[in-house]
């Protein structure tokens, strides 16, 4: 039973890992760079909803489709600003300004925010699951999380695979300047995967502020930081292998915590990301891609 | 007794058998040449001959030793050097240095002597330096050398990865179509250096080349390969009149 | 000593603090800092020290236990401090404890609570030591019969809460107490807890030990709520701070038990009013115990200041010399929002009260034998 | 009017000039020949005319329409498409799933299968080969590929830059011949190749390149007589 | 063309040679200059204070710049090796700082320890993880880094008569000696580190870790690491052993790491394990990008510029990293946009033109 409750525990925390590594591993596998700003669209969203929520008293859905909005232009807003000129720029360049961009949102929302952590009211209000006598209990909080991945994953997929823009995205990520011989726009499919991407960081900012409801500047760090091992763990660039990769990670950390030590379960966890990576040098899912000589 | 000779080499990917049965014997001093429709397996019989992919069968034996499975690196060190069907130079670096690091096992001192620059460190860079500049006089590179090997022309990359090949002292020399992307006169030079590096630095060359210029020019024996099986082989006047090579490869 | 060539305001007497203003911990720095802005206000319209008016500079540490907080600390003798109310955090406030040692500064922390923080002479402390609170917790615990079987949820990566935990680990242990399950989290993975949870409400706690900060306290009460667990939970001064967060559902808090030398929430009169300036001050903003204990530290600076007749053109060195022996006088003492009767020994840790408090219908209120009872019957 | 005028073109590579002001024109149904030695210029050229590099100044029209000005992705769905130098086909893509990608621009879906299948038939390696990965074809057959993917747009013209390279002389004579085809069905075609003779052949009008500069021009079946062309492009 | 290449033989000094030179000028003039300006009392205590710190992260950046520059891998695990070197040279002082009384053959002693721990992690950590590419790697070096750290954190030590005690969970768990001495305090870090570090230190440091990365670029085997940086197949086929060189990339920049790690350690009283995570790797890489990948001189420009700048900016307290933020993202820009890196670099061309022709007229 306990250990039941164990791996429920690390699935709900992985399901929250899943959403956000989506995000993350559509803007590696599309855009090639590591946007380690993502945690921080994901901060604004939650910032956005409980604004909506608590000071102007807006209701969960209108809040979570406003903060779709508004993390949508941010994440175009930033791409134009800051990443658009670098598009020559080696993937490196690229990454410090990520980097620049996070510390930025990081301290704007500081300012406008303040410094104190604010409680977050959860956008969900779906039951929670209680089975043997209340023994085991599966929030609200992650059936919901675990289904909107499935969702994402699925959306994603179909997305990819079956629309124009979709297509453009793949080629986009293969070879840009193939692609723009084919008439792929560039810019506008890198701002288009920018804004899906930061779209999604604003459901991830729902779901994680939801299940944890504390929300303040530095909130969006570590879960992205977090994510990125799990879409690196997956297999980055691979959609479901993001939804995997979070599951693993969050189970791994939960199991890792309660059976081995909590003061090393994040070690546990990066031990056995290493661990999996030396045996499968492209994660999970990722392929392998070799090179003919 | 032959430098090369390949028994039966053959590999597959996934169900693709891309060569088979592929055996050939090339005395030392030889021009010969490898040629084949595209998607024949060529590049993939330098791979294996290389230790770029492990064949799945057969061997290969190079001067009485044999290299079958060994990797890339044993099999340099053992004496085949190439060049590859599309370029791959030390981009960032120098002309120069591009033939310095071919070097490497020639002239060999520690990361300790390089790193606080011992007296040997003076003595095996000049005369690195003098090696590789001999070599880039070969190919009228020299006064090129302090340049970036990216910014060269096509046929000056082509030219360069010949020189770093050679600079590994191989005893036998692997081109992948060394002339591509060169117009005829170029062509007609790198004809003259092949035979000039032939002569001068004892070199036996394999080479993959569709330039039938070339070939008929500079190549003594020719192997035909057609979906990974040797066609036929022979003088290279002959083989060219082959009807089944006319067919297969040559058209007209 | 390096160059005191630091540009030097000649009519005020200037005191220095540096705490996190950016970064994860900004809410202690500014609380700290807001605290000083006020009570310096306060002190200056009372009529300043004997005249001479008191001003402060605040640096920003971003609570780094290295270059960044001797940078901030620097910057402050550039700014021309002549006493220290500070540092926030243990971990900067350790990486200039001995600089301030070289330069002869006084050093009064308002919330740096780790022992060695105050190992040097110059060094005081407004807040209780952590070992104190580890040792006063435990020793609460079992007189009270609180609880037998008791787990610990405490950050393993936090010098204050593992300080705690140390010292209330030994003293259980000597108590009789029974440490059913010891569990820690990391800086890094502070929201979720569930696995500690289920730890605890496997062992079959029926007291949780929260030496930890209200933040992650209130992750802890919701997900025990959704875990269906109702142990009693004990915390200590690290928990103020519960009730006035923004939003929060403070009915998860009711029957919480701390053992704390300020609640917000708390009826007396100083409170009150320091509650109410701190409030209209800063956007309606409820001081936490680290903003008592800084107004207080500059509180109890001015009256030093007065006694000794300090003026804005002593050297930081003669004025140290002289705070140093008036703070540890035997006959001082100093009655404040963080404790009535404040003492200071040459070891500089304070001797003052802690009040066991329980949270009782959105409030603070002393606990009695009766809440005792009660959540002991549970 | 041309179909295509450039005229004063120059194009820099940071601090290098690799176009020092070269002026040509296209016709409506023609084959022009763009040669030169290693280096002169002739892919510059291209990846300018298609927007993959910006012009210093100068100016290129095509129908009257100024393409330096022009998003590279606009200029394909103007009817350019471009055959590039070292293929650059989608390496981890299936050859079918590249071939769609060629299609990207156009309007006309329920015609694209049936396009496809020609291409197949002019190239049936492709078909054979239509679900593998790209990246492991032969050079040929990627060469193939390439030429395939430019067609599926329908251009109104082609520029190819040595499509001939790498291929055994079969394939070459084919690839010739497929230019032939290609301008019989009413493209155009501007062509760089090293293989100057073949190039000519099939050209009616050609330029060559040296440095950064047009040396001259003119009819191709005169350059092909020229001396100095002889000399210099044709080995003789 | 040729003629050119000729007079460049007969020059005394190889451009690269040139180019190491001039860095060490920098150091040992701006080095100089510093000592005098404070015997004078002439800078501030925070600068003074930023002195060794200025070193330390010039030093790292430099040695993080063999990885990713010269290697062509990303590795974001360099807190993690500076922390291995800072705690264990920091264990080995302490330990020994009754017995080894002489500072001068403790701390060299202590640096070494430092590095030459942090570079056995590196290769450690190397082997397993070299099969690794990319950002593959980048993770996993990340991952390494937190490791450590975490571990650090865990860690109780100390000694008493019966011997060395260890625990990871806590101190009671120790069951330390009331006489016996605590060393590592778990999230409290290491305290009573000797402060044996001095500027004067920090810039050899830094000039022999300078003349370690240049030496080591125009060596065999920097060689060799830019051909396995440039193309991995080419450059298996020239017979280079490519595991080798790569781990002998990280080895040393993982010593030079926990030299600088030593270094700083020695600078506080206390250091707390929590300093080193992400965050300070990616500081490091920061500094690596924004230098130029590859410039070792590049490296330490931007190390200075980058930890003095949000020191510079203090006065604006609350925008203060804001503005940092907006500068970084800025200067990235402009150091790595096409458009303005060629406005750049014609224009320094003519700058140096210009300055060449007044030369000629001088020496005319
Ligand atoms: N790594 C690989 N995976 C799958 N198939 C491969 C791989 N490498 C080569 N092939 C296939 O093997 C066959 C032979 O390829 P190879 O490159 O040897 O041809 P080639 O004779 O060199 O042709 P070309 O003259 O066009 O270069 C081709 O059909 C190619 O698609
Ligand atoms: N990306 C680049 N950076 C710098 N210089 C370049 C670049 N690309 C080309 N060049 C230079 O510009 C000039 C023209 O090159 P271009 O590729 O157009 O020649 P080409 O005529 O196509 O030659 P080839 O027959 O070898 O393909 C050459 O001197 C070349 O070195
Ligand atoms: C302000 C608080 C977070 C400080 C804490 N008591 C410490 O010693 O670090
Ligand atoms: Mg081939
Ligand atoms: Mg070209």
């Amino acid at each position: 039973m306990g250990f039941l409750n164990n791996l429920i525990n690390g699935i709900s925390l992985g399901s929250i890992y899943a959403v956000i590594a989506l995000g993350y591993t559509l803007v590696y596998g599309i855009a090639k760079m590591l946007n380690f700003a993502h945690g921080d669209v994901i901060m604004v969203g939650g910032y956005v909803i409980f604004t909506c929520m608590t000071t102007w008293g807006l209701n969960s859905w209108l809040s979570i489709v406003l903060a779709v909005i508004a993390c949508t232009l941010l994440g175009i807003v930033i791409e134009k600003v800051a990443y658009k000129p670098l598009r020559q720029a080696t993937s490196l360049a690229v990454l410090i300004t990520a980097i620049g961009v996070s510390y930025f949102l990081q301290n704007i929302a500081l300012l406008i925010f303040g410094e104190k952590p604010v409680n977050f009211t959860s956008v969900v209000n779906v039951p929670s699951i209680k089975l043997f006598d209340g023994q085991i209990v599966i929030s609200g909080e992650t059936s919901v999380a675990i289904i909107v991945s499935i969702l994402i994953v699925v959306g994603l997929s179909l997305f990819i695979n079956k629309t124009k823009s979709g297509r453009a995205m793949l080629a986009v990520s293969e070879d840009r300047g193939a692609a723009q011989l084919m008439g792929v726009n560039i810019n506008r499919t890198i701002s288009l995967t920018f804004a899906i991407g930061s779209g999604l960081a604003a459901i991830a900012g729902a779901l994680l502020c939801s299940a944890y409801p504390t929300l303040q500047n530095t909130t969006g760090a570590m879960p992205g930081i977090k994510a990125f091992v799990a879409a690196v763990f997956g297999g980055i660039g691979s959609i479901p292998g993001a939804m995997i990769g979070g599951i693993l990670i969050g189970v791994i950390e939960i199991l890792g915590r309660a059976y081995i030590s909590p003061q090393l379960a994040d070690a546990i966890v990066f031990a056995v990301l290493i661990l999996v990576l030396i045996i499968k040098p492209t994660g999970i899912l990722g392929k392998k891609i070799s090179e003919k000589v | 007794m032959a430098l090369l000779e390949v028994k039966n080499l053959g590999i597959s990917f996934g169900g693709l058998r891309a060569v088979d049965e592929f055996s050939i014997t090339i005395e030392k001093g030889q021009l010969y040449g490898l040629i084949g429709p595209n998607g024949a397996g060529k590049t993939t019989i330098f791979n294996m001959l290389t230790g770029v992919y492990k064949p799945t069968d057969g061997t290969i034996v190079l001067d009485g030793k044999n290299i079958t499975g060994k990797n890339t690196i044993e099999i340099n060190r053992a004496g085949i050097a190439r060049t590859f069907q599309n370029i791959r130079l030390f981009k960032d670096m120098t002309v120069l240095d591009n033939v310095k690091v071919a070097l490497h096992n020639h002239y060999k001192y520690s990361t300790f002597t390089g790193v606080f620059r011992l007296p040997r460190y003076f003595k095996l860079e000049k005369a690195m330096d003098a090696k590789a500049l001999e070599l880039l006089k070969v190919f009228e590179l020299d006064d090129k050398a302090s340049l970036l090997a990216s910014g060269l022309p096509y046929g000056d990359q082509r030219k360069l990865e010949i020189a770093r090949a050679l600079a590994t002292q191989p005893k036998l020399l692997l081109l992948d179509e060394p002339a591509a992307g060169m117009n005829p006169n170029e062509t007609a030079e790198l004809m003259d250096t092949i035979r000039f590096v032939r002569d001068n630095f004892d070199m036996t060359v394999l080479l993959i080349e569709h330039d039938m210029s070339l070939v008929s020019g500079i190549c003594e024996k020719l192997s035909v390969l057609n979906f990974g099986q040797l066609l036929c082989e022979g003088k290279t006047a002959e083989v060219l009149k082959n009807p089944e090579v006319i067919t297969a490869y040559l058209g007209e | 000593g390096c160059g005191n060539g630091a540009k030097k305001n000649s009519d005020t007497i200037v005191i220095g603090c540096s705490g996190p203003l950016t970064g994860d911990a900004a809410q202690y720095g500014v609380a700290v800092k807001n605290a000083i802005e006020l009570a310096v206000k306060d002190v200056n319209d009372a009529g300043g020290i004997n005249g001479t008016k008191l001003s402060y500079v605040f640096e920003d540490d971003e609570a780094d236990s290295g270059d960044k907080a001797v940078n901030a600390y620097n910057a402050l003798k550039d700014n021309g401090m002549q006493v220290m109310v500070g540092t926030v955090t243990t971990a900067s406030c350790l990486a200039v404890i001995e600089k301030t040692k070289q330069d002869n500064i006084f050093q009064l922390t308002p919330s740096a609570s780790a022992q060695d923080v105050i190992k040097n002479d110059n060094c005081f402390q407004v807040c209780f030591t952590d070992p104190n609170q580890g040792k006063g917790s435990a020793d609460y615990i079992a007189e009270n019969k609180l609880a037998t079987k008791i787990a610990v949820i405490y950050d393993s990566s936090d010098a204050y809460s593992s300080g705690i935990f140390n010292t209330f680990k030994s003293e259980a242990e000597a108590k009789g107490l029974d440490i059913v399950a010891e569990q820690s989290f990391t800086k890094d993975s502070k929201t979720d807890f569930s696995a500690q949870i289920s730890a605890a409400k496997n062992a079959g706690a029926d007291l949780v030990f929260l030496p930890i900060y209200y933040q992650q306290a209130s992750l802890i009460l919701t997900q025990c709520k959704s875990a269906n667990y109702n142990p009693t939970f004990f915390g200590c001064d690290g928990l103020d701070g519960l009730l006035s967060i923004k939003n929060f559902d403070t009915s998860l808090c009711e029957g919480v038990m701390l053992l704390t030398p300020f609640a917000a929430e708390a009826q007396d009169q100083a409170t009150q009013d320091f509650v109410k300036k701190y409030k209209d001050a800063y956007n309606g903003e409820t001081p936490n115990q680290f903003a008592a204990d800084a107004y207080d530290g500059v509180m109890v600076l001015a009256e030093l200041m007065k006694k000794e007749g300090i003026t804005a053109d002593m050297s930081a060195s003669d004025i140290c010399d002289k705070l140093k022996k008036a703070i540890s006088d035997k006959d001082f003492s100093y009655d404040g929002l963080t404790g009535t009767g404040m003492k200071w020994g040459e070891d500089g840790a304070v001797s003052k009260d802690p009040k066991a408090v329980i949270i009782k219908n959105g409030a603070y209120s002393a606990l009695t034998a009766d809440d005792i009872a009660a959540s002991t019957a549970q | 009017m041309a179909m295509l005028e450039i005229n004063d073109l120059h194009v820099n590579y940071g601090m290098i000039a690799a176009l020092k002001g070269i002026s040509f024109e296209v016709n409506e149904g023609e084959v022009i020949s763009l040669i030169g030695a290693n280096g002169a210029g002739k892919t510059t050229t291209l990846h300018t005319l298609t927007g993959l590099i910006s012009a210093k100044s100068g100016s290129i029209k095509f129908n009257g329409v100024e393409l330096t000005k022009t998003p590279a992705h606009k200029i394909v769905e103007m009817g350019i498409a471009h055959v590039p130098e070292g293929r650059r086909i989608f390496q981890n893509l299936t050859v079918l799933d590249n071939l769609k990608l060629g299609a990207f621009t156009r309007k006309d879906k329920e015609n694209i299968p049936k396009d496809i299948q020609d291409i197949y038939e002019r190239f049936p390696r492709l078909a054979e080969r239509k679900n593998q990965i790209a990246g492991t074809l032969s050079g040929g057959e990627q060469q193939m590929l390439a030429m395939g993917r430019a067609l599926m747009s329908r251009p109104k013209i082609v520029v190819m830059d040595e499509p001939s390279m790498g291929l055994s002389p079969i394939l070459v004579s084919t690839i010739f011949k497929i230019i032939e085809d290609i301008r019989k069905s009413g493209t155009t075609v501007l062509l760089v190749e090293q293989n100057a003779k073949k190039a000519l052949a099939i050209s009616d009008r050609a330029y060559v390149l040296e440095t950064g500069k047009i040396v001259l021009s003119g009819k191709a079946s005169d350059l092909i007589n020229d001396e100095s062309v002889k000399k210099a492009y044709l080995g003789e | 063309m040729k003629k050119e290449g000729a007079s460049a033989k007969t020059k005394f000094f190889k451009p690269q040679t040139r180019k190491s030179f001039i860095t060490y000028a920098m150091v040992i003039v701006a080095f100089v200059v510093m000592q005098i300006l404070s015997s004078g009392g002439y800078i501030s205590s925070m600068l003074t204070g930023l002195l060794v710190p200025l070193c330390v992260y010039s030093i790292l950046a430099v040695s993080l710049n063999l990885t990713v520059g010269i290697l062509g891998e990303l590795s974001l695990g360099q807190a993690g090796f500076m922390c291995v070197g800072a705690y264990t040279s920091a264990i080995f002082s302490i330990v020994t700082s009754e017995t080894i009384e002489n500072v001068w053959i403790r701390f060299p002693l202590a640096i070494l320890i430092g590095g030459i721990i942090a570079a056995v992690f590196g290769i450690l950590i190397g082997i397993p993880v070299l099969r690794l590419k990319g950002d593959y790697l980048a993770i996993v070096t990340l991952a390494f880094g937190e490791i450590i750290k975490n571990v650090f954190a865990a860690l109780y030590l100390g000694y008493d008569s019966k011997g060395v005690h260890v625990s990871l969970k806590s101190l009671s768990n120790l069951n330390l000696e009331p006489d016996g001495k605590l060393i590592l305090n778990g999230p409290q870090g290491i305290s009573g580190t000797p402060n044996d570090s001095t500027f004067i230190i920090g810039a050899v440091m830094l000039l022999i870790t300078l003349i370690i990365a240049y030496n080591f670029v125009y060596s065999r085997t920097g060689r060799a690491v830019m051909a396995i940086r440039d193309n991995v197949i080419a450059a298996e086929s020239v017979g280079l052993n490519i595991t080798k060189y790569k781990l002998v990339t990280f080895a040393l920049t993982a010593f030079l790491a926990g030299c600088a790690g030593a270094l700083y350690s020695h600078n506080f009283y206390t250091l707390q394990a929590s300093k080193f995570d992400y965050n300070l790797s990616i500081l490091i890489l920061v500094f690596v990008v924004l230098g130029g990948i590859g410039s070792i001189r590049g490296s330490v420009i931007a190390a200075i510029v980058l930890v003095l700048l949000p020191e510079m900016l203090r006065s604006i307290n609350s925008y203060r990293m804001l503005i940092y933020s907006i500068v970084l993202i800025v200067m990235m820009i402009i150091t790595s946009n096409e458009k303005t890196k060629t406005f750049i670099s014609a224009n320094t061309a003519k700058f140096k033109a210009l300055f060449k022709r007044e030369k000629v007229k001088e020496a005319e």
